[in-house]
């Protein structure tokens, strides 16, 4: 049986991979601009759309997708903020978060009929011709496509980590995020500063649909479940925490997993929402938090 | 000002949307309700029934409508959308009502059908729905519900005649597997497919639950390959029906038969899965390629719409609309009592075959199997209407 | 600007006159549903006002409490049980739930405490799920005397209630006690307010109407899945509302719930395949222009005097 | 009695901790009724610790707080005011999306002695008077100034009817004239019978309002007496050497 709790645990890592994935750019906005962008999940959605159409189209590998998904969303994520998000910036912060909740509502819908209406409601996904194709490590199999999505998630943040930390663009993000009024009175352009946070979470989202689109499925309507994961996960991981907030996902991952083991399939989220308010009773700033 | 001209946008726009609104059912057409999920989590199911009551009610009036008394009157489709909620179809429903539908037609999934069949036996207005197999709707005692359309009951004794009925007695996957969702539709089929498996010589050498959306099926799918499972029999909704057949892929479970109710009924099954969608059986309860009059002016219409054959829910839809459009013709007059009545005593040939209702509102639809073929959805059972050859066994994954 | 003390409870008052008055003059059962669902909503943002916008306690859980009314209500009416003791046996629940789960989660602050409350709502909506697969639908001979003028009028109490409550949060001793902990927790310690009891209570209240209005829904509702009353859109529903409306304001939930429910409606009776598009244009237009609320932009524009 | 009025407040070893740094380490005083206390020390000497440890926003690791006798240490903030000690802020925080008038109007409700709505309300008008914000009393507390929040602060902890009130840097930030006036309505509070502990800065004023001063560095106790002899013993001059704006206040 032991071979079978590893099996499990590896599924559910790469699956709390896509988790971890799918908050970082939700977490990114929000330690940057105090937003709240609940139609995250629907750019996520976005995203894997891209992957499947490209895929459909051209026959183009997901993992090449990719490099179109997450510029793609990075555009769009842009012209949101400047059509949307940009008049919030000078509320005060009860004020962003409340109407950028509402805001993101109402995109949320709004992109959610586009996408019935431009794709169909129906479920898709993408399946290449390695799709299946596994590492046989003794008893324990692991899928390629899901590991390269994995391997590919932490480049990804590997990335954000080194932009953040080595370009001024990354610097004036971070330091927006720390102190915005500092960070204004050092001449830092704000507004540019917001402009390009929200494009790179959004573009992490689309990056994330794309893999999504490699190991499960993408409909109109998935984006609800994203956000909401998401939310668990960046608070789990500490409110802004980058690598919190993908480590949050994949220890989520794990527990889903291997609860659904220990206490059958059915309560393997409830199990994992338990963990989660354990975690917050022991350590109320989530498990990664800046002191 | 901005504000001013905003508030002016909405109130104007508010207003003239529901002044029109209050006006009752203009003389002259026959209006059926439907209330169908187009956005939310079923929208890809309410879309084929969509297609499915608009080209029959279009059909039926291009040629004069309905004969009603000494009248002939079109029909006229008043459609609502209920984003997936029940309490929304609820809502529209009632609106309907007081529009002067005289029959209502049904949208997709058992939790809207369950919340639409109780509205229709309250207004006392005759109810048609398709695309729900979930039996115990039809043992609430409801007068007012009709659907001619395979129930639970004929899923579980159907698909084991059909595999007896294909494969000879030593090659049959006599071990079986029961993949069931936490709902009251997964508990009865499991139920069902459990109790009807002994007669028909079959065993379930495991069962397990899983909730809906579930993401891992790992733990399920080890378990049932270790119990040594032949026959894979579930129900899944389209995401898990896809996850469950990548992961039995990469968990390299090679079970020689899979049946899948609903997931691979839409036509992205194998846009969504490649090859790896082959094989798997579903029981839709209609193909396009079944044997009945009509089928092919449908086809013909739905390719014209949307480039291919009639969906698999598309069909049924259609009989639908058939079947109130007799009723209302042997009843002789728009009264909804009337037309219930008329409806009970159905005897018509439909694009499903021949329709009849049981006491209970279900009709006695013959059981179909569908499986993928390479690609393209292949009727294989049964034989007389019109079937291919079920390929059997499933190929195992690492030599497809 | 202060409004004087009894103006707002004389136009509740007159308010329930107009509205108790509408089953008299109509048996149109689409105006009755459409009354009744303002006015559930208008119960249910309310009751989610009382705790976010009154106590400043941003909670994404509201669902499991209108959940747990709803569930225990339905099954004791089914079971024989009077219908009015099936409601209080609701409340009565869900204020019990109030306080066990209040009280751990209120340690948590701002965004911790909105997503542990999630959570919370979310462990209890799939075991709901888990436990109480099977539709709850009304038996034939329930259906047959199935009026919706009874359930019209319970809906106006539970709206009118939880104005009541909210009225009384706005005026009382208790009220400017939460209102100081909504402001700051220390300062409001300091002042000799006991922050902690003050966001309980609000807590209790809260959800105690929550499972009241769930109550409603489950004596409305003709056949639902249990699982259903648990969906976490009733707190995003409840949410929006308020925050549509005006949040922390006696006025915000009423008025949020009627344009939210008369927009929504209208649009789905006009436009099939794209009334949910229209809507959310609408709903980011109005927000946009009313970033405050429509309360605060209603005063807003009765000062400038159009 | 008389202890009680010798030791109306009284601080016995408190001792608080935060990760790895000792804030205050074991730090005794006691506080006579109609005093004015002044806690002094450099930046970082734990003083506001101290006061938060007094007031109750944050626990002591060790060590006890009483009041008139009675053992406090375990109960939270608000009970330590509705039994009498009231505290302002360093960096002031009023109730932002209150008026001025309501922000005085729930410490009057919540505080020492319950009053009813009406008595409550002139009551807050006529302390908003006192600190020379009555006519601001409708106006909402984001909008007032600096210095006018400070002067709320003030009237919203009277209004909690305290024995003894708490003081965080009340003059940091105000001009030589504010100065002036702040330090005659601390000395108008002392009139009506209020103990005070303030925690203080400007030495020009510890000197001119206090009677006695207790000097903290790096979380302990160094002196403590009358403002005279304290502020001038080597260790205190030695602390806080190097601090400008100190020496400037030893040399006058």
């Amino acid at each position: 049986m032991t071979s079978i709790h590893v099996q499990n645990a590896v599924f559910g890592l790469l699956i709390g991979g896509l988790y971890g994935l799918g908050a970082v750019g939700l977490s990114l906005v929000f330690g940057v601009l105090t937003m709240l962008n609940v139609a995250h999940g629907e750019l996520i959605m976005l995203g894997g759309y891209v992957s499947i159409w490209l895929f459909t189209l051209w026959r183009l590998d997901p993992f090449v997708s990719v490099l179109v998904a997450g510029p793609a969303l990075f555009i769009v994520g842009a012209g949101l903020f400047w059509v949307l998000f940009r008049r919030l910036i000078h509320f005060t912060e009860e004020h962003k978060i409340k109407n950028s909740i509402l805001i993101g509502f109402g995109l949320a819908l709004v992109l959610q009929t586009l996408a019935i209406l431009a794709w169909e409601a129906d479920e898709r996904a993408v399946t290449p011709s390695y799709a299946g194709e596994v590492l046989a490590l003794g008893g324990v199999v692991v899928p390629l496509s899901r590991l390269a999505a994995l391997v590919l998630a932490f480049v990804v943040l590997g990335g954000l980590h080194l932009f953040l930390t080595h370009t001024r663009q990354g610097t004036a993000i971070r330091a927006t995020a720390e102190d915005e009024q500092g960070a204004a009175l050092a001449g830092i352009p704000i507004g540019r500063v917001y402009l390009i946070a929200f494009g790179l979470g959004s573009a992490l989202a689309g990056v994330a649909g794309a893999l999504v689109s490699v190991s499960e499925a993408i409909s109109p309507a998935i984006g609800l479940h994203w956000t909401l994961k998401a939310l668990i996960v960046i608070v789990l991981g500490g409110m802004g925490n980058i690598f919190g907030t993908f480590v949050a996902g994949v220890f989520l991952g794990v527990v889903e997993s291997m609860s659904g083991f220990l206490f059958g399939n059915a309560y393997r989220e409830v199990v994992g929402l338990a963990i989660f308010l354990i975690v917050l009773s022991a350590r109320p700033q989530g498990l990664f938090a800046r002191s | 000002m901005q504000r001013f001209a905003v508030i002016a946008l909405i109130a104007g726009l508010t207003l003239a949307l529901i002044a029109p609104q209050s006006a009752g059912a203009p003389s002259g057409t026959i209006r059926l309700g439907a209330v169908v999920p187009l956005t939310g989590r079923f929208a890809s199911g309410g879309a084929q029934v969509k297609a499915g009551y608009e080209i029959a009610v279009e059909d039926i009036n291009a040629r004069g409508g309905v004969q009603v008394g000494t009248r002939r009157m079109p029909l006229e489709l008043v459609m609502l959308d209920d984003e997936s909620n029940p309490t929304q179809t609820v809502s529209r429903l009632e609106a309907l009502a007081t529009q002067g539908v005289v029959a209502y037609l049904g949208g997709f999934g058992s939790d809207l059908h369950a919340a639409a069949a109780a509205v229709a036996e309250k207004n006392r207005i005759p109810y048609c729905g398709v695309a729900f197999a979930l039996h115990s709707v039809h043992q609430q005692g409801f007068k007012y519900l009709f659907s001619p359309f395979i129930k639970s009951p004929d899923i579980a004794t159907g698909i084991y005649r059909f595999l007896n009925g294909t494969i000879p007695a030593d090659q049959r996957p006599r071990r079986v597997a029961i993949f069931a969702e936490r709902t009251d539709w997964g508990r009865e089929l499991d139920r069902l497919w459990t109790s009807r498996s002994t007669e028909n010589g079959y065993q379930v050498v495991f069962s397990a639950e899983y909730t809906v959306g579930t993401r891992d099926f790992s733990d399920v799918i080890l378990r049932a390959k270790a119990a040594g499972a032949e026959t894979v029999l579930s129900l899944p909704t389209p995401p898990d029906g896809l996850a469950i057949m990548r992961q039995m892929k990469e968990l390299d479970f090679n079970p020689r038969v899979v049946l899948m109710i609903r997931a691979p009924d839409a036509p992205s099954w194998t846009q969504a899965l490649g090859k790896d969608g082959d094989y798997v059986l579903l029981t839709p309860g209609w193909h396009f390629n079944f044997r009945a009059p009509g089928v092919a002016e449908l086809n013909a219409k739905h390719q014209q719409r949307f480039g291919r054959p009639a969906d698999v829910i598309t069909g049924p839809s259609y009989a639908c609309v058939q079947v109130v459009a007799d009723a209302i013709q042997r009843a002789g007059r728009l009264d909804p009592l009337a037309i219930r009545d008329a409806m009970a005593a159905t005897n018509i040939q439909t694009v499903v075959g021949p329709v009849r209702f049981r006491a209970d509102g279900t009709g006695a639809q013959p059981f179909v199997v569908v499986q993928w073929q390479n690609g393209t959805q292949q009727l294989v059972w049964p034989k007389e209407m019109g079937a291919v050859p079920f390929q059997y066994p499933a190929r195992p994954w690492r030599e497809r | 600007m202060t409004v004087p003390r009894l103006v707002p409870p004389a136009l509740i008052a007159c308010g329930v006159v107009v509205l108790g008055a509408v089953p008299l003059f109509t048996s149109s059962r689409s105006l009755l549903t459409w009354g009744f669902l303002i006015l559930l909503y208008i119960a249910l943002a309310q009751s989610w006002n009382l705790l976010g916008g009154f106590g400043g306690q941003v909670n994404l859980g509201h669902a499991a409490f209108f959940g747990l009314g709803a569930l225990v209500t339905r099954m004791l009416w089914l079971k024989g049980v009077p219908l009015v003791l099936a409601l209080l046996a609701g409340t009565a629940g869900a204020s019990l739930a109030g306080l066990i789960v209040g009280a751990p989660s209120l340690r948590l602050h701002g965004p911790y405490f909105a997503i542990g409350t999630l959570a919370v709502a979310e462990i209890l909506r799939i075991t709901a799920g888990n436990v109480f697969p099977e539709v709850s639908t009304l038996p034939a001979r329930a259906l047959a005397g199935y009026h919706l003028a009874p359930r019209y009028y319970l809906a106006l109490g539970a709206a009118l209630l939880t104005m009541l409550a909210a009225w009384r949060f706005g005026r009382s001793r208790f009220g400017y006690g939460l209102a100081a902990v909504r402001e700051d927790e220390a300062v409001a310690e300091a002042s000799g307010v006991h922050a902690f009891r003050h966001k309980l209570l609000a807590f209790v209240v809260s959800s105690a109407l929550a499972g009241l209005t769930g109550g409603v829904f489950g004596f409305y509702h003709v056949s639902f899945y249990p699982q259903f009353a648990f969906s976490p859109l009733w707190t995003f529903d409840a949410l929006l509302i308020t925050f549509l409306g005006g949040v922390g304001a006696l006025w915000g939930p009423p008025l949020g719930a009627a344009f939210f429910l008369m927009l929504r409606e209208a649009l789905a009776f006009r436009l099939l395949e794209v009334h949910v598009l229209i809507f959310g244009i609408l709903f980011i237009i109005i927000v946009l222009a009313f970033p405050g609320g429509l309360v605060e932009g209603w005063r807003t524009l009765a000062r400038r005097g159009y | 009695m008389s202890g009680d009025r010798q030791r109306l407040l009284a601080a016995e070893g408190l001792t608080k901790t935060f990760g790895g740094l000792r804030a205050v380490i074991d730090v005794s005083f006691t506080v006579a009724e109609g005093e004015i206390l002044g806690l002094v020390g450099p930046n970082g000497s734990g003083k506001t610790t101290v006061l938060n440890l007094i007031a109750g926003a944050l626990r002591t690791d060790a060590g006890r707080v009483r009041l008139a006798g009675r053992d406090i240490t375990r109960l939270p903030p608000s009970t330590r005011t509705r039994l009498g000690i009231a505290r302002t802020f360093q960096l002031v925080r009023p109730l932002r999306n209150l008026s001025a008038a309501d922000n005085v109007l729930v410490a009057r409700l919540y505080g020492r002695e319950r009053a009813d709505f009406s008595a409550a309300r002139s009551d807050s008008l006529r302390l908003l008077d006192l600190v020379g914000l009555r006519g601001k009393a409708q106006m909402l507390a984001t909008r007032l100034t600096l210095t006018e929040r400070k002067r709320l602060e003030i009237a919203r902890a009277l209004a909690t009817q305290p024995i003894v009130l708490l003081l965080d840097e009340p003059l940091s930030g105000l001009n030589p004239t504010e100065v002036d006036t702040a330090l005659s309505l601390l000395r108008t509070i002392r009139k009506v019978g209020i103990t005070l502990v303030i925690v203080e800065h400007n030495v020009r004023a510890v000197r001119a309002l206090c009677d006695r001063v207790v000097v903290l560095n790096s979380g302990r106790r160094v002196v403590e007496g009358t403002p005279g002899e304290a502020l001038s013993r080597p260790e205190v001059i030695e602390v806080y050497l190097g601090t400008r704006s100190a020496r400037a206040g030893f040399d006058a």
